[in-house]
């Protein structure tokens, strides 16, 4: 492949990803915006690719553009009375000092690393290097990673089951019914709980 | 088989516990509106009666009053029972609900209701079922919707009788079942209308 | 009449009551619930039927039926027809049992005009009733698997039961749906020849049929799944509510009108009314399974003891009843069907009324959604096999 | 057999048919004696794809085509018949039909979002063809990550059917949206787990390397790996919104789900898709577990694509005929199944393919006696979980029996029903239960 076809398909993915990050920035929906981060993330996957490192590229795509964006659709919509938008907020300063220094510090990192070329079985070996490099060099950072997220696994699972009780009502009726109790009592449903049924005026609406 | 419920037992049941709510004529159990719950639940929950099922409630517009028809029946002793109330008071009728002795009243004295125009009071959910809130009148009533001429609805005679035989009605044309070429009375456009607008 | 101005402050009102229905639901942790109209025009309401039910997540937190939009005020137009002209009426107000319609009707235009129908008539009445039992039966439950989330196989395979059904029918009177075949005093045609060699061969198809059914879907365990414990209502509460059919004996009552009330001669054949345990979806579809076996075992009886003789009774066409009233009712597929009739000596019925099971079986929906998901929600519509004609009537 | 060695001497030349890889290879050669070698990238680049659209288009038409038919066999009626012979041209009238009708789109929908699903459904629908090998040399990019490749691009789509679902602003969509969310985030677990059981045993991703290290070792890997494969089958089909799994488009609760507010062509877009996907999936569960273009040495003689296409044939007919006889799961029985069932079973497998693969190469055990060993074991070990399983995590509801009595004479309210109940002898009908 030509110099040119790289130019070319950098410039295009360049674009692309600062494009999306412009993009998260001015939509005022979040939705949208998570649809903009996409697009961003799959510009860096596209990046990746034109370093020849198709396995990070590959799972760039897995874990961001698949799970993480999805799990942030998740989070708006669950999330109860979000604000939908993309509003202003008071910190806006000091995030952008941070974003101003991490900004910096990967810069700092881009300029230093060497971008000499390839090595030889970067492109086919890359899996069985990176596997390697995790659990020789740098197994404590992935122990502590993989600690972390349990925690946060079983904190996640702490949290959904606080309002067991009035969850699975059904669950719970069922087993009495099945217990040879009568879980509806019918004294129950001579004096309904519910006295004043609202009305939407019988008018379809 | 099922049998009919001897109606005087049943009076009997009812008065005791509720002195003075129930009659018979004509060896039909007859109620005193107000007190129809309690007589009802106390025919419910008798040994001898055991009516503890409702068949049936409706009501039928006798022009000076309305009667409330309820049809009640014993699963084990397999007896049934016709039970009646008359409403006078044709601007307002009222009965007390049943849906706290059946829950199975619910969806039928909303639709007597709405049909009729009869209020039970206590009923949770008292709302229109087959019209929308706001139709003008209630169509099972014997003057919904009065013919040109006064004349009420139903069928007066078959259509090959002389009218000697139709209901006496002032001034009336011959009536024969409804026809699309019949003119329509106005009201009935009225409603079409109105059906348009809050839909 | 009500204005414009009228009708909007009613939606205001509405809205209003609406929020206040979201307020009392706030479990506090700010989660809405979210308020889904199933219908009129859903693919599992079975016809124009509106179910709103309110969601938490997927569970149904209430329910609340709509109804009305397939009302064509069968009562009223009643009140202008002759006794004979009404039976027509009847097929439309259940359209998947108009033989059943007919039958109630009947029975209680008879016991007001004081008819006796005879034998052979009664013999023919039972048969249809219990083809039509067959017939909507196969409907009921083939729609029920569906509503299951089934691929239409089991509804496709029931169906050709019911068409075969349906193939009698036409053959006797010439319609396949609203068939007015019964008169007042008996039916209107005698059996056509080529019938009984039919329905010989029907009875003899049908238990393979059957089986097959049976070892599609008794031991499925994504049905049991999804219809076991699901929809449930106790006995107490089902008589109650007054249920009826299926949905009743479901719940362990058994109460059926053929053995309870005899009519028409139900007395003289032997069956059995299969009852359920649980009172959940899935008995209602067994007891529906075992009726049909119940009902194949009285056509049997029927064809091997046909009586001859006359199939009408002499009954003037244009009859004039005695002021009075009756109330007659049969077991129709879907529960207690009754016709309530009060006559003033005219030639129309003073008052028509039809004691509807598909509305009365509803009375308990919401008690019995509350708490499943919105698919249990619908899976228990299914169950209690409505027809909308017999709702809104 | 003379013809057929004879045949096999022409092995490589352009017009074997065998491998269509040569046709290319001659188009690359020729190129590269007059130009740069990006043109011959690009060019093969396209024909690739050209291909590939080649191959989906009219195959989606035939598959609707075969589909009909099928169901209508299981449901005992004759299908499509009326338009061209035997009804073939049914889907050509259907899509003419389709691109006929108006577009709908309600008014308070997000107009952005609410078109461009309908176009991006088609971008991992198709990319996923791109490392479906047909033959040895036969896959428009032959990855080194394959598997993951084939991951990725299939998780995306979720983020499209979200797109549909949320911007049409319809309940139903977005209940169908959310759905479709929950159930691709938890199936792709299992699905993972089960590729990860035989990129483990096999030491390598790339998918033809998968199937050539079943053509090495004369085995297939549903026969190594029972439980993977059932697991990749059922959370593909829930992936791919087929029954008994199609919660996120369940006609009978929320009418057809993301897709309830698309009308004509755009329908018919996500349609053909799910049908692609579909014709897709059978192909890799045919690749990874039924040896792919593999077949014993037929592939030898027959063209490799075609036992592709064959195997894929039969997997296709396996997911309409699950499609076709079974009811639906719940959307919460689905999730429950998943986690609770699925992936603690193909974790046990990455396990224990883990521990056998340590057995083949650090210990050198010997194939051709280690691996049908290892079949029975897993095979074993697959009925035992499954069966250990179905007794632990089998709902309260179902334990015991459905009963039906018959009563007789006992015809009453309460009272008869105590009767009826406490009746001593068998019932009369009973099904199901422990």
């Amino acid at each position: 492949m030509s110099d040119f076809g790289f130019h070319l398909a950098f410039w295009a993915l360049a674009a692309m990803t600062l494009g999306g990050a412009s993009m998260i920035l001015i939509s005022r929906n979040l939705i949208h915006a998570v649809i903009w981060l996409v697009m961003s993330m799959l510009g860096i996957a596209g990046l990746y690719l034109t370093l020849s490192a198709d396995f990070i590229a590959v799972v760039q795509v897995l874990i961001y553009v698949g799970a993480i964006s999805v799990l942030m659709l998740f989070a708006i919509m669950l999330t109860p009375r979000a604000e939908r938008d993309n509003s202003q907020t008071k910190i806006s300063a000091p995030a952008g000092l941070v974003v101003l220094l991490v900004m910096i510090a990967t810069m700092w990192v881009a300029v230093d690393t060497d971008w000499g070329p390839v090595r030889d079985g970067a492109l086919t070996e890359q899996a069985r290097l990176i596997g390697e490099s995790l659990i020789k060099h740098y197994i404590l950072p992935f122990e502590i990673g993989a600690v972390l997220l349990t925690a946060a696994l079983v904190g996640a699972i702490a949290l959904a089951r606080q309002d067991e009780e009035d969850g699975p009502v059904h669950a719970a009726s069922l087993q009495a019914e099945l217990d040879g109790e009568t879980s509806i009592d019918p004294a129950d449903v001579i004096d309904p709980p519910l006295a004043s049924e609202p009305s939407d005026g019988g008018t379809t609406s | 088989m099922t049998t009919q419920y001897d109606a005087t037992a049943a009076m009997e049941i009812v008065n005791a516990s509720a002195p003075g709510a129930a009659c018979v004529e004509d060896g039909v159990l007859y109620l005193e509106p107000a007190l129809v719950a309690e007589a009802i639940e106390s025919l419910r929950d008798s040994e001898e009666s055991d009516l503890i099922f409702l068949c049936s409630l409706t009501a039928v517009d006798q022009e000076r009053h309305f009667e409330v028809v309820y049809h009640l029946q014993s699963l084990d002793l397999n007896h049934i029972l016709a039970i009646k109330a008359r409403l006078t008071d044709r601007e307002d009728p009222t009965l007390p609900s049943l849906t706290g002795v059946f829950h199975g009243a619910h969806l039928q004295e909303r639709e007597v209701y709405d049909l009729f125009g009869i209020t039970f009071e206590g009923h949770p959910d008292l709302r229109r079922m087959f019209l929308w809130e706001g139709f003008p009148g209630y169509p099972l009533r014997k003057d919904f919707l009065q013919m040109p001429g006064q004349i009420r609805a139903g069928l007066p005679g078959f259509p090959h009788e002389s009218t000697e035989n139709a209901w006496p009605v002032p001034g009336s044309v011959p009536q024969r079942p409804q026809h699309p070429n019949d003119p329509q009375p106005p009201s009935v456009l009225a409603v079409a209308e109105d059906g348009e607008e809050s839909s | 009449m009500t204005t414009a101005d009228d009708t909007r402050s009613m939606m205001d009102d509405s809205r209003l009551a609406m929020q206040g229905t979201i307020e009392a639901l706030d479990s506090g942790d700010g989660s809405e619930p979210v308020v889904v109209n199933l219908g009129p025009q859903h693919p599992s309401t079975h016809g124009v039927f509106r179910l709103k039910v309110t969601l938490d997540g997927e569970i149904v937190r209430d329910a609340e039926m709509r109804i009305g939009y397939l009302h064509r005020s069968m009562e009223k137009l009643a009140e202008e027809r002759t006794y004979t002209q009404n039976i027509p009426f009847t097929d439309r107000i259940d359209y998947l049992a108009a033989m059943s319609n007919n039958l109630a009707y009947c029975l209680a235009a008879e016991e007001l005009l004081g008819v006796e129908v005879p034998p052979r008539a009664n013999a023919i009445r039972v048969m249809f009733a219990e083809l039509q039992r067959v017939a909507s039966h196969a409907m009921a439950n083939g729609t029920f698997i569906n509503d299951c989330g089934a691929w239409h196989t089991p509804l496709f395979h029931m169906f050709r039961d019911r068409e075969r059904v349906l193939d009698m029918f036409e053959m006797t009177c010439g319609a396949r749906l609203t068939t007015n075949y019964m008169r007042i005093g008996g039916v209107a045609f005698d059996l056509p020849d080529e019938l009984l060699p039919t329905l010989e061969q029907f009875l003899a198809d049908m238990p393979e049929n059957i089986a097959n059914y049976e070892a599609l879907l008794m031991e499925n365990e994504i049905l049991h799944a999804r219809a076991r414990g699901v929809g449930v209502i106790s006995p107490e509460m089902a008589i109650n509510s007054s249920l009826s059919g299926p949905v009743l004996r479901a719940t362990g009552v058994p109460w059926d009108l053929r053995k309870a009330n005899p009519y028409s001669g139900y007395e003289d054949y032997e069956f059995d009314v299969p009852v359920g345990e649980q009172g959940d979806c899935f008995d209602r579809f067994l007891v529906r399974m075992a009726e049909v076996k119940q009902s194949l075992r009285i056509l049997r009886q029927v064809i091997d003891n046909l009586p001859d003789g006359p199939w009408l009774a002499d009954v003037p066409l244009h009859a004039r009843p005695e002021p009075g009233e009756s109330y007659a009712r049969v077991e129709s597929p879907r529960g207690e069907l009754g016709f309530y009739l009060v006559s003033d000596g005219g030639p129309a019925p003073y008052r028509f009324h039809c004691r509807p099971p598909s509305l009365i079986n509803l009375s308990a929906l919401k008690e019995m959604s509350i708490g499943g998901t919105l698919a249990d929600a619908i899976v228990t519509l299914g169950s209690i096999d409505i027809v909308v004609g017999e709702i809104d009537r | 057999m003379s013809g057929l060695s004879g045949f096999s001497s022409v092995l490589g030349a352009w017009y074997d048919f065998r491998d269509l890889n040569n046709l290319q290879r001659l188009i690359t050669e020729w190129i590269a004696e007059w130009g740069p070698d990006w043109i011959a990238s690009i060019v093969t680049g396209v024909l690739g794809a050209l291909a590939i659209l080649g191959v989906i288009g009219p195959t989606l038409l035939i598959l609707i085509w075969v589909e009909r038919k099928v169901i209508a066999r299981f449901q005992q009626r004759y299908g499509p018949n009326r338009v061209g012979p035997k009804g073939l041209l049914q889907p050509v009238a259907d899509a003419v039909k389709l691109i006929l009708k108006e577009q709908l789109a309600p008014r308070s929908a997000d107009k952005l979002l609410f078109f461009l699903p309908p176009v991006l459904i088609f971008v991992p629908g198709i990319l996923i063809w791109g490392v479906l090998p047909f033959g040895p040399r036969m896959s428009v990019a032959d990855l080194n990550v394959g598997v993951l490749f084939l991951l990725a691009v299939s998780g995306t789509a979720v983020l499209v059917l979200f797109m549909a679902g949320w911007s049409s602003n319809n309940k139903y969509a977005l209940f169908g949206a959310m759905r479709a969310v929950a159930m691709s985030i938890s199936y792709e677990v299992p699905m993972v787990l089960a590729l990860l059981t035989l990129v483990v045993f096999s030491g390598t991703m790339s998918v033809n390397g998968i199937v050539e290290w079943q053509q090495q070792e004369d085995v297939i890997f549903i026969l190594l790996f029972p439980l993977s494969a059932v697991a990749f089958f059922f959370a593909a089909s829930a992936e791919l919104n087929r029954t008994p799994a199609d919660i996120s488009e369940a006609e009978s609760e929320i009418v057809a789900g993301y897709h309830t507010e698309y009308s004509g062509m755009r329908f018919g877009l996500f349609y053909a898709v799910e049908l692609g996907n579909t014709l897709v999936v059978s192909g890799f569960i045919a690749t990874f577990f039924l040896g792919g273009w593999w077949l014993w040495g037929l592939d030898q003689w027959v063209p490799s694509w075609i036992i592709l296409l064959v195997k894929t044939g039969a997997v296709y007919f396996l997911l309409i005929w699950t499609r076709g006889t079974l009811p639906r799961l719940r959307v919460d029985q689905l999730m429950g199944f998943c986690w609770k069932a699925l992936v603690p079973a193909t974790l046990l497998f990455v396990v224990v393919a883990f521990v056998e693969r340590t057995l083949l190469i650090s210990e050198g055990w010997d194939t051709t006696v280690a691996l049908p060993i290892m079949a029975v074991f897993n095979i074993a070990l697959t009925l035992g979980a499954v069966m250990l399983f179905a007794r632990v995590s089998r709902p309260a509801a179902l334990r015991r029996p459905a009963r039906i009595r018959m009563a007789g004479a006992e015809i009453g309210g309460l009272r008869a029903a105590r009767q009826v109940a406490s009746r001593t002898e068998e019932p009369q009908f009973q099904v199901g239960g422990d």
